[in-house]
């Protein structure tokens, strides 16, 4: 190892510090504020190292890590967002009973597993990145021990995640065996020359994208989505979402170019498929949804339906929409989130519909912060929900997806009707029911959201500019 | 000069926007004299503007002057531009002059009526429509009026808007009327498109020079031109509508459906002249339409109880009369008879309107009877309209006018005697329903006391009105009775002579078989209205008059025909079936979601399930491929 | 040595994660089910060991090294949740845990 | 510049509005009001100081924006989005002051989206880039689903859904459609921009024309309406609180009209001309179907909102009628039915105002108690069937004279009709303010402030029947423009075919 490896590692190594000193403390002297101040700093100091590895990349640590632009604008993205859930947790914690602090520890064990994704090149570091983020999210979601959904959630997709690894495993192995190499680059060399793959090769990626479809929650492995977003603390709900889906997203995209799985016919209709699956059934489920929990959960399987589409367009700029899309995406979800754990209070999780109603002209900022969400969700004009569309949508035409681009502009339909539920009911008239209070640092957290939904709706060049100029495989 | 024939149309409106501005800030008498003092100094313009006129024909046949440029897109100008030849002359002089008198009549007639600002306005918009109707120079203006005075004769039909009849019979007469204005309209695209103009007389030249007599396009727009004379001047098969307009105030009857408004339709026909003469095949038509409306309305007239209906199916028929004249090319004899037809006719509506006014609003004329003895001015005058209408040899205007007309029906080069004898068959019914009225309402016993005498106000129009039904023939006299032809020289400046066929001599021998069938008329009327024998009595209860009654069913054929699918098509569908491909469309979704929604049941081994499956297809897919 | 070759090792691999599979659907005890995860997880294992024998590469062992961990992991924090399970619905029948669903 | 603070004064209007909605309920609409005034009367200062009413666009504005995908803020004005400003403005300032007494819930929020629908409607007017045009199209629909969503009647929310989907689908057709001409213009010169001017001379293959002029038709049938896309249209203006109504009516659809004559004639020329005689038949459906349920209509507001589908019949016969006739007559009815109709949703308001009912046939009589407001109802409906002297009639017949200069029959049935506007705005009449009143309802004729509103109305109305002069001179540059750019490339195309067959036909010769 060299002082550049240790460089280029500076990020994952204050992740995996940032918790063993947490532990420490802890056990030291427990408080809350303490633990989170230092887990903010912690976050803060990964985002900030980044800029010094910045000089050294493109950075190869054979055969696992490749540390480069593109996965360094995910581990910002990543970063980020875990910032943001970090925030939101905050409140959302503080009200709880019983022990907290560890909730950090392991919010930094799997955004170390997320960051690793993003620097995988190499089958081992992919699961080893996949497994960290999920083992701990299975804590994460059955944070809340003392609910029986929170148990029942974290139950479920413990049962699943764990086959859905499995899958995932089991693809790899197949495509090592027919390549011997489980190193993405490697694994491009060898297909570059054949004219047509091997059948245990596209058996092998049938199978990963088995675990990567649940990751992501594309239908048909979409069932856990709205049962464990319902029964998962909220913050946590939107790291799943958000981080959890962007680092899984990362690797795949970088995977499914290497081995140029677009050029596929087989694998290219089987993605085609899911993809209008999921916008379908994402989008059907959520029409009718009480729970705003549940119909979030609906919402991102849809989509991640139109994401996808954008891996079949095989091009680098495709690649920039993607990202561009996953940050308006996260913004947005992490807003949406925010709204419900900032709501929330200790015996009443703010996940029904009919708690928002009349939400405008009670709390009239938060109920601005959730319109705006919902109406870049929907992909509405002046939010940033709508360029990334924009973008998504100019790259799949350009590519010829005709069908793809056709069931998405019918899906924004139908999603926008459920969006429009939302929206009505926060200003129909108002109930007696009471609100909490909202802290000062959930107000930040909320108006930066939104100050980004609009800046970016409104005046996107810099980000583009930012993406095209870092995002590059 | 020019400018004062501007000021003609501009005079009454601008009456009608003071009395609409400030409808809230005037009296009643005041209000009443505003109204009809502008149509009095209209008058009295139009009758400065004639002299002048007739003293610099034939030289200068027409005045003519441009307002403003109403609009101007590509090809396509048109302005609000007035033009007076004699044609529109004679109209204007009816309109001013009648309507003067009508107005002040009104003055007395509508005292009591709460509504009289509004009355008076309406009227006024309505003599300022009809006169730019009269004096349009282009045909775009003409529609402008004819549209205008549409929407007054709406408002007038339906002035008592709390019976909703009222507004009924107010809708069936804008509706029926509209139907022919669209024709009309269509015609209207036709002349616009062949010559690029909407400019009368330019069209008239342009079409006398570029299509061929008889051709397919001259007819089709004749015939469009034809439908919307048919509606305003209530010929068959578009004349339903007249009878039930009686609803309105009585000097609104008179103004508008008898003097006035109806005649428009012969206006344009005369005005146009050079389209139907181009379509000969059209100008026997319109002979056809009026001799039968002639025929239809008079048995009409016969069988009705209400004053007003007789006069009002009167009105049909006369016009009919006007028609006939048209379509035999005797424009000068159907402009003649317009004029005095207006006189008498507003008279008899005049008075009808006092009568029925004094009796408490009686109008059914089996009730009144006895009437000579009470109202002595209403009655001389009414005899007097009734002598006219009759057609009275030699005494009354009536017979110079309907002579000529019977005349040329004959002795004109597209003439013939089956338009005679149905003019003469019409003469005769038209002095038996007449004086039908006479003998049932004002002789016999009285049914019905008067309430009050009629005031000045309302009998000097009668009286005045009764002077010119008696002495305005005189300014047309027959070759065979002085051959006197001041009123068709002086319409031939503007319109074509009728040509005559070659059997002026025996004129005196028609004038005579006229003249007694207008006699024998009054006297069957005498023998059975007045002796009252009893076969009356069975025919009183027949069928057939009760046919005749009801307008020779017209109204039942159209509410079969037209009315009823209407309704039946806007109520079957009321609530738009494409709304229900929108709601299967959501319903759909909701069935998608619902179906969907079951599979989200939370059961561990259930998604297990489904997540085999979905591997198991992927799987298959990407083997057997 | 036996020589067998490779596709019938990967069948063999393939039929133990298909028992696992297999195993998982038809057991409604929680216990069971992450015993059969378990085994899906070792015949995966068992692939890359394959792959390691086949390619004569370290790499596969060293993966299957990791797999193992991670197993591990899963399973202790499997069997918390498990307790948990039980603590709060009083039965590790998986069919009795269906609380989060659409209504 | 003009054209970009026009709408940041909107903006800047709106976002005042709500703010001082908190402090009182009369500072909001007086703000509102304050703004649009402004807005007006600069544009008319500025077009009368500076601006030469030539062939070319009147002001144009230019900026970069996303250069990333070649989009720009490129705003300009011609003659016809004068009008349609001038237009706007004006029913603007209508709509603040006939909510002064309606609206008394949030009124800072509902001045809010009236400015804000006003500021999209406005920059749908100026936009010359496709992007930023759909960008405005799109941002309307917001504050409109609002507006009906919050203080419209009984059943607002499922109209206020309906009217937002319906014009979502059809506008993001337009999105794919708007992309689709994006890409063929870049694949064909190189160049990838939204631009409009550089998109007006692309050449596409007949086929794609069509297909892509069939994603912006969709969203402009729907605005429109037309048969049978025209079902939100009902919903949405009988919900509507008064304000939104006449927005609705007056505004928003000629966005439809706008965009039609905008983009699908000049963008399309080829695949507009092959698809106008479907544009017709459309035209007169719409005539005919809107007239025929305007007619069965018991619910006043509803009544009047089918007649409006009937209304835009008209415009679309007349877009399709390609001649300089009908587009001047397509101009005149677009505003002529903003202000008719408006008006007329303007008396259903004042009518619900005032009995709490929009059900003709509980009405009748109402002549005796509010006679200003017969009188105005009677302009109006007279207005809507087309009598001279009104601007419709102007309208009407310049289209149905266009109209029958490139198909008889189609006008000919559009003439229709008139005859069937005469039976449901007399039915109007006849329900409402004939007959006998048969309630005792305490009811007041119209106000001063709602006089000076229908006053100001009516003298609009009458001036474009009686001096609609200049109203074509301003239209007059633009229109003609449009035309000789769609029939350029018509004739282009004619003359190419005759070629084609020319040789064909010589080549059959030589051999």
């Amino acid at each position: 190892m060299t002082e550049t490896d240790f460089l280029s590692l500076s990020p994952f190594l204050i992740l995996a510090l940032a918790p063993i000193i947490i532990m420490i403390v802890i056990s030291i002297y427990r408080n809350y504020e303490v633990v989170f101040g230092f887990s903010v700093l912690s976050i803060v100091a990964a985002i900030v190292s980044i800029v010094f590895i910045l000089p050294v990349i493109p950075h190869s640590i054979a055969p696992l890590f490749l540390v480069d632009r593109y996965s360094l604008f995910f581990i910002t993205i990543i970063l980020i967002s875990a910032l943001l859930v970090i925030f939101l947790s905050y409140d959302y914690l503080k009200q709880l009973d019983g022990i907290r602090e560890e909730y950090y520890i392991i919010l930094f064990t799997s955004t170390l597993g997320a960051s690793l994704l993003a620097v995988a090149n190499h089958f081992i570091l992919f699961f080893l990145g996949i497994e960290t983020l999920t083992l701990s999210l299975y804590i994460l979601i059955a944070f809340e021990k003392t609910k029986d959904s929170s148990i029942e959630a974290g139950i479920k997709y413990l049962v699943l995640a764990s086959v859905s690894s499995a899958f995932l495993l089991f693809g790899m192995g197949l495509i090592y065996i027919t390549f011997g190499s489980m190193q993405f680059s490697v694994l491009e060399i060898a297909i570059r020359h054949l004219n047509q793959l091997p059948l245990l090769f596209i058996f092998g990626v049938g199978m990963m994208l088995v675990g990567i479809g649940f990751k992501l929650a594309l239908v048909p492995f979409h069932m856990w989505t709205p049962d464990v977003y319902q029964g998962a603390p909220a913050p946590v709900s939107s790291y799943i979402a958000t981080v959890s889906k962007g680092a899984v997203m990362a690797v795949f995209i970088r995977f499914f170019f290497n081995i140029r799985g677009f050029d596929n016919q087989s694998i290219f209709i089987v993605i085609s498929g899911i993809a209008v699956l999921s916008m379908f059934v994402g989008n059907l489920l959520a029409i009718q949804q009480k729970n705003i929990k549940r119909l979030l959960a609906y919402s991102s399987i849809a989509n991640m339906g139109y994401l996808i589409i954008i891996l079949l367009t095989g091009s680098d700029k495709g690649i920039q929409a993607a990202i561009f899309y996953l940050i308006t995406y996260f913004i947005t979800t992490i807003g949406a989130f925010g709204v419900i754990s900032l709501l929330s209070t200790k015996e009443l999780e703010a996940e029904n519909i009919e708690e928002y109603r009349g939400l405008f002209w009670k709390k009239p900022w938060i109920a601005i912060v959730m319109t705006f969400c919902l109406l870049s969700l929907a992909g509405i004009p002046i939010t940033a929900g709508f360029i990334a569309k924009f973008y998504l949508i100019l790259e799949g035409m350009k590519a010829g997806l005709w069908i793809l681009i056709f069931s998405m502009i019918i899906n924004s339909v139908i999603g926008l009707y459920y969006y429009l539920r939302v929206i009505t009911s926060m200003f129909s008239v108002a109930n007696e029911n009471l609100l909490p209070s909202v802290s000062v640092l959930g107000k930040v957290t909320l108006a930066f959201v939104t100050i980004s939904i609009l800046v970016l709706g409104v005046y996107p060049g810099w980000l583009i500019d930012f993406i095209v100029k870092y995002a590059i495989l | 000069m020019k400018t004062l024939i501007a000021l003609i149309p501009a005079l009454p409106m601008i009456s009608f926007l003071i009395l609409v501005l400030f409808s809230g800030k005037l009296s009643r008498k005041v209000a009443g004299w505003i109204g009809a003092g502008s149509i009095g100094i209209a008058a009295v313009l139009t009758v400065i503007v004639s002299v002048d006129l007739i003293s610099a024909l034939p030289e200068i046949k027409s005045y003519q002057i441009t307002l403003w440029q109403w609009m101007s897109v590509g090809n396509l100008s048109a302005d609000i531009s007035f033009r007076l030849d004699s044609l529109s002359l004679v109209f204007c002089f009816v309109i001013t002059f009648v309507g003067f008198l009508i107005h002040s009549y009104s003055i007395g007639f509508m005292d009591k009526d709460e509504g009289i600002i509004r009355f008076f306005a309406y009227m006024n918009l309505f003599v300022s429509s009809m006169l730019i109707l009269v004096l349009a120079d282009n045909i775009l203006l003409v529609y402008l009026g004819w549209e205008g005075v549409g929407l007054c004769s709406y408002l007038l039909i339906g002035f008592w808007y709390k019976e909703p009849e009222n507004g009924t019979a107010a809708r069936k007469a804008f509706i029926i009327t509209r139907i022919g204005d669209t024709a009309m309209i269509i015609g209207i695209f036709i002349l616009f498109l062949s010559f690029g103009t909407f400019n009368i007389q330019d069209i008239m030249h342009l079409a006398s020079a570029k299509w061929v007599a008889g051709s397919s396009i001259a007819t089709i727009t004749a015939v469009l031109l034809l439908g919307g004379a048919l509606g305003k001047s209530a010929q068959v098969p578009l004349q339903t509508w007249l009878p039930d307009a009686m609803a309105g105030p009585s000097p609104v009857s008179a103004l508008i459906h008898a003097a006035t408004m109806v005649t428009a339709g012969v206006y344009l026909i005369a005005r146009t002249n050079v389209l139907f003469s181009l379509a000969p095949i059209v100008q026997g038509f319109i002979a056809g339409i009026g001799a039968l409306t002639l025929l239809i309305a008079g048995f009409s007239a016969l069988t009705q109880h209400d004053l007003k209906r007789i006069l009002a199916y009167s009105t049909i028929s006369q016009i009919g009369y006007m028609f006939l004249a048209l379509g035999v090319g005797a424009y000068s004899a159907a402009i003649f008879h317009f004029m005095i037809h207006a006189f008498f006719k507003a008279l008899l509506f005049l008075a009808a309107g006092v009568v029925i006014l004094v009796l408490n609003e009686e109008h059914d004329i089996f009730k009144m009877g006895g009437l000579r003895k009470k109202m002595p001015a209403v009655f001389w005058t009414f005899l007097i309209g009734s002598a006219s209408l009759s057609a009275l040899p030699l005494v009354t205007a009536g017979f110079y006018s309907k002579d000529a007309i019977l005349w040329f029906a004959l002795s004109s080069t597209s003439g013939g005697v089956v338009l005679w004898i149905a003019g003469i068959v019409g003469a005769f019914l038209t002095a038996l329903y007449s004086f039908r009225m006479i003998f049932i309402a004002f002789f016999g016993e009285a049914k019905t006391q008067p309430s009050f005498q009629a005031g000045y106000l309302m009998t000097i129009p009668l009286v005045v009105l009764a002077v010119f039904s008696l002495f305005g023939g005189f300014i047309e006299l027959p070759a065979s009775l002085g051959n006197f032809h001041l009123f068709s020289n002086l319409i031939n400046q503007s319109l074509p002579v009728v040509g005559i066929k070659n059997v002026e001599h025996l004129e005196w021998l028609f004038q005579l078989i006229s003249s007694l069938i207008a006699l024998s008329g009054i006297y069957l009327a005498y023998l059975f209205y007045y002796k009252k024998p009893v076969f009356i009595d069975s025919f009183n209860h027949s069928k057939i008059h009760h046919f005749f009654e009801i307008g020779f069913g017209f109204d039942k054929v159209y509410d079969i025909l037209i009315v009823r699918p209407v309704v039946w098509l806007a109520e079957i569908d009321k609530k738009d079936f494409i709304d229900q491909i929108n709601i299967s469309i959501s319903n759909m979704a909701l069935i998608g979601n619902e179906v969907l929604s079951i599979a989200q049941n939370g059961k561990l081994r259930w998604y297990l399930l489904t997540f085999a499956f979905g591997i198991a297809v992927i799987l298959t897919y990407m083997m057997t491929k | 040595m036996l020589s067998v070759p490779v596709e019938t090792q990967i069948l063999f691999a393939g039929i133990l994660f298909f028992l696992g599979m297999i195993g998982l659907l038809v057991r409604r005890n929680l216990v069971f089910m992450l015993m059969s995860i378990e085994i899906m997880f070792n015949s995966a294992g068992l692939v890359f060991i394959i792959a390691a024998r086949h390619w004569n590469q370290p790499d596969g062992q060293v993966m299957f090294i990791f797999i193992l961990s991670v197993t591990a992991v899963e399973v202790a924090i499997g069997l918390a949740l498990i307790l948990q399970v039980y603590h709060h619905f009083k039965t590790l029948d998986v069919d009795a845990i269906h609380k989060l669903k659409d209504e | 510049m003009i054209l970009i603070y026009l709408i940041l004064i909107l903006l800047a209007g709106a976002l005042l509005a709500w703010i001082s909605g908190n402090l009182n309920h009369v500072l909001p609409r007086v703000i509102t009001l304050v703004t649009l005034i402004v807005d007006l009367v600069w544009l008319i200062i500025y077009l009368l100081q500076t601006v030469a009413f030539s062939n070319k666009w009147l002001i144009d504005v230019q900026h970069h924006w996303i250069l990333q995908f070649g989009i720009g803020v490129h705003f300009a004005l011609d003659g016809l989005s004068l009008l349609m400003l001038l237009l706007t403005f004006f029913l603007g300032i209508i709509s603040v002051l006939i909510s002064w007494k309606e609206i008394n819930s949030r009124v800072g929020f509902f001045h809010f989206n009236l400015l804000l629908i006003l500021a999209g409607i406005v920059g749908v007017f100026l936009s010359l880039d496709l992007f930023l045009f759909y960008f405005f199209w799109e941002l309307m629909l917001v504050p409109m689903y609002f507006l009906i969503g919050i203080w419209g009647h009984e059943n607002r929310t499922k109209a206020a859904y309906k009217f937002f989907l319906y014009t979502q689908a059809s506008g993001l057709l337009m999105f794919i459609s708007i992309l689709a001409l994006y890409f063929v213009h870049g694949n064909s010169t190189g160049i990838y921009t939204f631009d409009y001017i550089q998109l007006l001379g692309t050449h596409m293959s007949a086929s794609t024309g069509l297909l892509i002029m069939s994603g912006f038709l969709a969203a402009f049938l729907v605005k429109l309406p037309v048969v049978p896309l025209h079902n939100w249209l009902p919903d949405a203006h009988t919900e509507a609180p008064t304000a939104g109504s006449l927005i609705l009516a007056a505004l928003l659809l000629k966005t439809g009209a706008y965009g039609l004559l905008r983009f699908i004639v000049p963008l399309f020329p080829i695949a507009s001309s092959s698809f106008a005689p479907i544009g017709m038949i459309l035209g007169v459906i719409g005539i005919l179907y809107g007239a025929k349920l305007a007619f069965a209509q018991t619910d006043l507001k509803r009544l009047i909102a089918y007649t409006s589908v009937s209304h835009m019949g008209f415009v679309i016969l007349g877009v399709f009628s390609f001649n300089e006739l009908a587009y001047q007559g397509v101009v005149i009815q677009m505003i002529a039915h903003g202000i008719s109709t408006g008006a007329l949703f303007i008396m259903a308001g004042q009518l619900s105002e005032r009995i709490h009912t929009r059900d003709i046939n509980k009405m009748g009589g109402l002549w005796e108690k509010a006679p200003f407001m017969g009188a105005i109802g009677l302009i109006f409906s007279m207005a809507s069937l087309g009598l001279p002297g009104l601007g419709n009639f102007i309208a009407e017949l310049l289209i149905l004279l266009g109209a029958f200069k490139s198909n008889v029959l189609m006008s000919v049935l559009a003439c229709i009709g008139l005859i069937a506007a005469t039976l449901y705005s007399l039915r109007i009449l006849q329900k409402v303010f004939y007959g006998v009143k048969n309630t005792d309802w305490k009811m007041n004729d119209l106000s001063i402030r709602e006089k000076t509103i229908a006053v100001s109305l009516v003298i609009v109305i009458a001036g474009l029947g009686f001096y609609p002069q200049p109203v074509f001179n301003i239209a007059k540059p633009a229109l003609l423009k449009t035309l000789d750019e769609h029939n350029e490339k018509t004739q282009l195309n004619s003359e190419n075919l005759k070629v084609e067959t020319d040789l064909k036909s010589k080549l059959y010769f030589y051999k």
